[in-house]
């Protein structure tokens, strides 16, 4: 009964990070909307407001932190969603590699855009 | 039914009882249930008295792997003379023996202890013996449990249900003893008013029979197996040692994790057991567990 | 178990008419989680355009006129966007408005009122969409 | 056919800890029953177990008050062993993990109990039954003893001999309910009969709708005694529509009985002057038929107890629970109107005829718990003496069964040399085997000798399967379920708290009706697939055989003792009747025959009045 002292079992490392992501994302998630609906009108979006606020190093940070959350959060509780309605096996492995592409391809993308608009290309 | 009680007190004792126990105690539970349940009545109860010399409509599931006419799943009706204080299970056992006796399902205590007669009535799962008929809109239809095979008519094959109870290694494993002649191990009230609750469990199925995610993942070892290990894992007389066995069991893929908080078991089970609340004990304990050794 | 009856998928989810508050909570749950990751992979595609324009000419990003801008100053002039905008927002309030709820359950909190803060996600959801109404379709014609 | 060293009928508390035991004595045990063990009705027990565990107290005061309760009719090796061994058992029990209610210092609690000198009643909340059982499950579970739930059992497998006291068992017949197959199940050491009480044989009962005595009847035909099966106990407070135990807690509190015409008929008509609706239980079930007998009960069959006048504040505070069981099973609201309540059979002293090892007189076969009478509880038993008594007389008989050597018995089974034959009454019909329904063991079929045990059980599962392609190809006939309601109808009406001897009669004429028509039975659920209906054909026949040593047991023992009240003679009679009944079935033809209660063990019991 000894072994396995370090690290989380994979569902309960899931079920954790899923929570932790959620908290940061509510806090997060509500200055994004009240940031490009209310304080700035998304119709009043341009290029030059974007990279104005992109250039910041702390907002710039706190997008792609956003970014890496959601996507985490969002792809986990997709898997998540599918292995509870019973998803076995390959299947579930396939699933699982599908989703962290998605996901990683989904962040680099995510980075490269945000450096863009920092206008650091 | 909002009691931490089911049973009389005792039968046989000449006197009132002296411990808090056998008395109502106030928790939140309790409260929550008894609201539930007035809210219940109020949107359901027909007057009892409405009822008096009428008959109670009943549609009853009825499947029969081997007999013809009844392979393909088809509803009976019934209709029973309405008694003051029927049960459900008074009503099917009415129909049973007035009018078909090949009707089927398991029942026996008519009390709420032995955990038999779980139905699906009216689109909830209950105990037949202990769901007045009044409380009910007509027609009564009764079904076998949701999610668990059909053997025959009310009959649903428990098999999956047992082997999820015996798979959280449900019993009593401490191996250190006191010594001595008639030494008890000792616990505190506090730690055994902790897993009073848990400890109550009938093995009805009704929960798993409630919870969606059971419904989707078979391997889910469902609140009912849950909490039984929660019962054993919070109860002191065992070792830390065998705590953190029991937690990693339950937080095995198939364990805690896929309980996705939908409450449907605590809604139904009858003996008011606050199974999410369990469960979500024992996923922060599974994670704080895991946390100590970082 | 050859012999017995399986009723099939009608057990899931042909019986939504008996589900509970804890189990509609799980399927808007679900169900707005799923739009808001679908949105996500949307949202960054659209201001991938933004690569587009950095690599463009300046000068029209100082007349506006980079891919960038028009594209979604062009998305937010159509109602349809405004709408599903309001949409989204509705989504997005429930599901943290109900993940709220959620991560309470999960600290244990509140348990007996889980049914009750459901509804209220429910409600305040409405009502924050509807008050967002007039900043959401504020400069758009029909 | 299935093959284990010992088998266990039933999954009660005794059943499971007979496994348990004869598993630890290290014997191939397998449990067959007709429920789940879960699911037997152990589980109903709420009160708790007596022990006597704390200073102050010792097995010898709780012999007595044992003895003293029975009435001086349990024999005193069998009341002494139960309080000698009770104390190790049930803490055993909380080794097991059993959630026992606990002191500030974290011992177990214990409790006053009726007829007790000691608080020593164990209990776990207002639960101790379903603890108890759940805990003993979980110890099978723990073993990995095989269990066959939902396999029913139909019959015991004996040879040929034809004095019972040579015979032996060797297994039993068994039918998988879910399947619809009877098989064979051999026990190469011995079968234990765990198969609980025979409240069905009354419509009103707190037992549940399986206690029905089938262990009682099988043994019986197979050529055990049964013993003291006029010992009835009746709970004065049940509720009418189910029979769920209204706790004594309430008259505790003050609750009062009325008649339907208002009265409070404990004092009005005179049957407990001083102590009313506390009066004890035999007395108050006796005055509450009485009234519905003499036209005086609310819609004829029940009386009303009252605890509006307690005030909510109280009734919340102290009886809460009892709202929730009248609003549960009665739709009944206690704090708007007052509960309907009747007497409802609840114990069956009397039962299999068994020494304190758990054997009775044939080779290899065993009783324990509430099918079995040791006898520990005699006329009465005790609040809080069943429990324990599964768990002592359990244990004893696995180990027994098991080989383990328990020394020699002193409590005599079957007919023998100290017994006294009845003589003097006479029977209102014939009792006992209507014909076809004669067989016991492979023995009264009359096929000619066994020797060889596999072909006797392939003979008794023969015999059974042709009975049920009988009962299954007939085509009409009667219900059991017809049969079933006349006979408990019968023994409410006639052999309940209130006996007479022209009652008994009539009871017993009923019976015999009964078993007439039960030769007619059918069954018309035509599917093998779980058949309740087949099941509960067999259990009726069972009822109607245990229902007849009750009524025989009722009619011959002319005195009053314990639960047993007769019109004709309403004191108990120490010269005449300090002595057991037993009935024998001898291939259908049941004899009657008395055996004296041994009051003598390490302690002498003087016969005393029971006033407590
Ligand atoms: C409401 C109530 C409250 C009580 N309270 C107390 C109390 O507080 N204290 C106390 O000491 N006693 C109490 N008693 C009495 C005590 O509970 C019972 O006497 C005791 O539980 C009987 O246990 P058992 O193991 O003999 O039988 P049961 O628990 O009835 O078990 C019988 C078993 O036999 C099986 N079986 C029966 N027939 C067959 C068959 N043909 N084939 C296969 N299997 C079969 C059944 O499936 C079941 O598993 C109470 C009883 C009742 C009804
Ligand atoms: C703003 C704050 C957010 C909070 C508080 C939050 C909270 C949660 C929580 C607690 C869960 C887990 C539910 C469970 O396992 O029982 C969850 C699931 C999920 N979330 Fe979020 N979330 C937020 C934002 C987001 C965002 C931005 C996305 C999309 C990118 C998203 C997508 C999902 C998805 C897809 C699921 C899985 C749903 C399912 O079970 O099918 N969430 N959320
Ligand atoms: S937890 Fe409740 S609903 Fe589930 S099996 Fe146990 S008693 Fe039944
Ligand atoms: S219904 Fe199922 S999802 Fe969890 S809270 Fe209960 S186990
Ligand atoms: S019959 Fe026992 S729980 Fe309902």
């Amino acid at each position: 009964m000894a072994e396995q002292y370090s690290s989380f079992s994979r569902g309960g490392t899931g079920w954790l990070l899923q929570r932790i992501t959620a908290a940061f994302l509510i806090v997060v998630l509500a200055f994004h909307f009240f940031q490009l609906h209310f304080v700035n009108h998304a119709a009043d979006v341009t290029f030059a407001g974007t990279q104005a606020r992109m250039e910041n190093v702390g907002y710039f940070l706190t997008m792609v932190l956003f970014l890496i959350a959601g996507a985490f959060h969002g792809l986990n509780g997709v898997y998540n969603a599918l292995v509870n309605q019973g998803l076995e096996g390959t299947q579930k492995k396939v699933v699982l590699a599908v989703l962290s592409l998605a996901g990683i391809a989904l962040i680099a993308q995510g980075i490269w855009v945000a450096v863009a608009m920092a206008g650091w290309t | 039914m909002s009691t931490q009680q089911e049973q009389p007190q005792e039968p046989e004792s000449q006197e009132a009882p002296e411990d808090p126990e056998m008395r109502g105690t106030e928790s939140p539970q309790q409260e929550r249930l008894k609201e539930k349940e007035q809210g219940l009545a109020q949107e359901e109860a027909v007057d009892e008295s409405d009822l008096e010399g009428e008959t109670v409509h009943l549609k009853v599931f009825r499947y029969d792997p081997e007999v013809e006419g009844k392979q393909e799943p088809r509803f009976d009706d019934f209709y029973v003379p309405f008694e003051k204080g029927m049960t459900v299970l008074d009503a099917v056992m009415y129909a049973r023996d007035e009018f078909d006796s090949s009707l089927t399902f398991r029942h026996s205590c008519r009390q709420a202890v032995c955990g038999s007669d779980a139905f699906f009535v009216n689109g909830k799962q209950q105990l037949g013996c202990k769901t007045q008929i009044s409380e009910l809109k007509q027609p009564v239809r009764i079904e076998p449990l949701p999610h668990q095979e059909v053997v025959k008519d009310l009959v649903v094959d428990m098999d999956h249900f047992y082997d999820q109870m015996h798979a959280v290694e449900p019993y009593f494993q401490q191996e250190e003893l006191p010594d001595g002649d008639l030494e008890e191990q000792r616990q505190s009230r506090e730690n055994r008013e902790k897993v009073k609750m848990s400890t109550r469990c009938i093995w009805c199925a009704a929960c798993m029979s409630s919870c969606n995610i059971a419904a989707g993942d078979n391997e889910y070892l469902g609140p009912a197996a849950i909490n039984k290990a929660y019962r054993f894992a919070m109860d002191e007389r065992e070792d830390e040692e065998i705590k953190e066995h029991r937690l990693r069991i339950v937080e095995q893929e198939h364990g805690v994790w896929r309980c996705q908080t939908q409450f449907s078991c605590t809604e139904v089970c009858p003996k008011d057991i606050p199974l999410t609340e369990h469960i979500q004990e024992l996923k922060r304990e599974a994670v704080k567990k895991n946390l100590k050794f970082w | 178990m050859s012999q017995s009856y399986n009723r099939g998928l009608i057990e899931d989810f042909g019986r939504w008419k008996e589900f509970s508050a804890g189990m509609w909570a799980w399927i808007f749950h679900k169900f707005t989680g799923w739009m808001l990751i679908g949105y996500l992979f949307t949202h960054i595609a659209v201001l991938s355009t933004a690569i587009g324009a950095a690599a463009g000419d300046p000068a029209a990003i100082q007349q506006e006129t980079d891919v960038y801008t028009t594209t979604i100053q062009g998305l937010e002039s159509l109602f349809i966007i405004r709408v599903l905008e309001v949409g989204l927002l509705a989504v997005a309030v429930f599901h943290i408005l109900n993940g709220l709820r959620l991560l309470m359950v999960d600290l244990g909190i509140g348990l007996s009122a889980q049914d009750k803060s459901f509804y209220a996600s429910l409600v305040l959801t409405g009502i924050i969409t509807i008050a967002s109404v007039p900043t959401f379709m504020d400069g758009v014609t029909i | 056919m299935y093959e284990h060293d010992v088998i266990v009928v039933g999954a009660g508390g005794a059943g499971l800890r007979a496994a348990i035991a004869a598993h630890e004595a290290g014997a191939d045990t397998a449990i067959v029953s007709k429920l789940h063990p879960v699911r037997s009705h152990t589980g109903a027990a709420e009160g708790g177990i007596n022990a006597a565990l704390r200073e102050g107290d010792d097995w010898e005061l709780h012999a007595y008050d044992t003895m003293k309760g029975s009435d001086y009719l349990a024999d005193a090796p069998a009341a002494e062993t139960l309080a000698q061994d009770a104390p190790e058992e049930t803490i055993q029990l909380e080794h097991w993990g059993m959630p026992f209610s606990r002191e500030d210092d974290g011992r177990v609690s214990q409790r006053p109990f009726g007829g007790l000198s000691f608080p020593r009643t164990t209990y776990a909340g207002a639960e101790t039954g379903h603890h108890l059982l759940h805990v003993m499950y979980e110890q099978v579970v723990k073993r990995g003893i095989q269990v066959y739930d939902e396999w029913y059992v139909m019959n015991l497998v004996t040879d040929d001999a034809a004095d019972p006291n040579d015979r032996e068992c060797h297994g039993v017949v068994a039918y998988d309910v879910q399947s619809g197959n009877v098989e064979g199940f051999k026990a190469n050491g011995g079968v234990i009969l765990a198969t609980g009480g025979p409240g069905q044989a009354f419509d009103h009962t707190t037992n549940a709708v399986s206690c029905t005595g089938d262990g009682h009847a099988m043994a019986y035909r197979a050529g055990a005694p049964l013993e003291d099966m006029e010992f009835i106990q009746f709970h004065p407070t049940s509720l009418p529509s189910t029979g769920v135990l209204i706790s004594e807690g309430v008259r505790g509190e003050g609750g009062i009985l009325y008649n339907a015409k208002g009265e409070r008929f404990m004092f009005e008509y005179g049957y407990a002057n001083n102590s009313g609706e506390l009066a004890s239980r035999d007395v108050v079930a006796r005055a509450e038929l009485t009234e519905v007998n003499e036209g005086r009960g609310v819609n004829d069959e029940y009386v009303h107890l009252d605890m509006r006048h307690l005030g909510e504040e109280r009734i919340l505070d102290r009886l809460e629970n009892i709202l929730h069981l009248a609003e549960d099973f009665e739709g009944v609201d206690g704090l708007v109107e007052p509960m309907p309540v009747k007497p409802g059979q609840h114990y069956a002293m009397g039962g299999i005829d068994v020494d304190e090892n758990g054997q009775t007189c044939i080779n290899g076969l065993y009783a324990a718990g509430e099918s079995a009478c040791v006898s520990v509880h005699g006329g009465n038993r005790l609040g809080g003496n069943a429990l324990p008594e599964l768990i002592v007389f359990g244990k004893r008989a696995g180990r027994h069964a098991a080989g383990d050597d328990l020394g020699t018995a002193e409590i005599e089974t079957g007919y023998g040399p100290d017994v006294e034959d009845e003589t003097e009454t006479e029977l209102p019909v014939q009792p006992g085997s209507a014909g076809l329904d004669t067989a016991g063991g492979v023995a009264a079929d009359g096929s000619g000798v066994a020797t060889e045990t596999d072909g006797l059980i392939e003979r008794a599962v023969e015999a059974e399967r042709t009975r049920v392609d009988h009962l299954m190809d007939k085509d009409d006939g009667v219900q059991h379920a017809q049969i079933r309601a006349k006979l408990q109808k019968a023994m409410t009406d006639y052999v309940n708290v209130f006996r007479t001897d022209e009652g008994i009669r009539k009871a017993l004429r009923v019976i015999r009706e009964c078993r007439e028509e039960y030769q007619d039975v059918y069954v018309d659920d035509p599917s093998r697939t779980f058949n309740t209906d087949l099941q509960q054909t067999y259990e009726t026949r069972n009822l109607i055989d245990v229902a007849e040593t009750i009524a025989l047991g009722a009619l011959v023992r002319n005195e009053f003792r314990g639960a047993h009240w007769r019109q004709e003679n309403q004191e108990r009679d120490d010269e005449n009747w300090l002595k057991h009944t037993l009935i024998s079935w001898e291939d259908g033809d049941p004899n009657i025959f008395y055996r004296p209660v041994i009051l003598e063990g390490e302690k002498t019991y003087e016969p005393k009045v029971r006033s407590y």
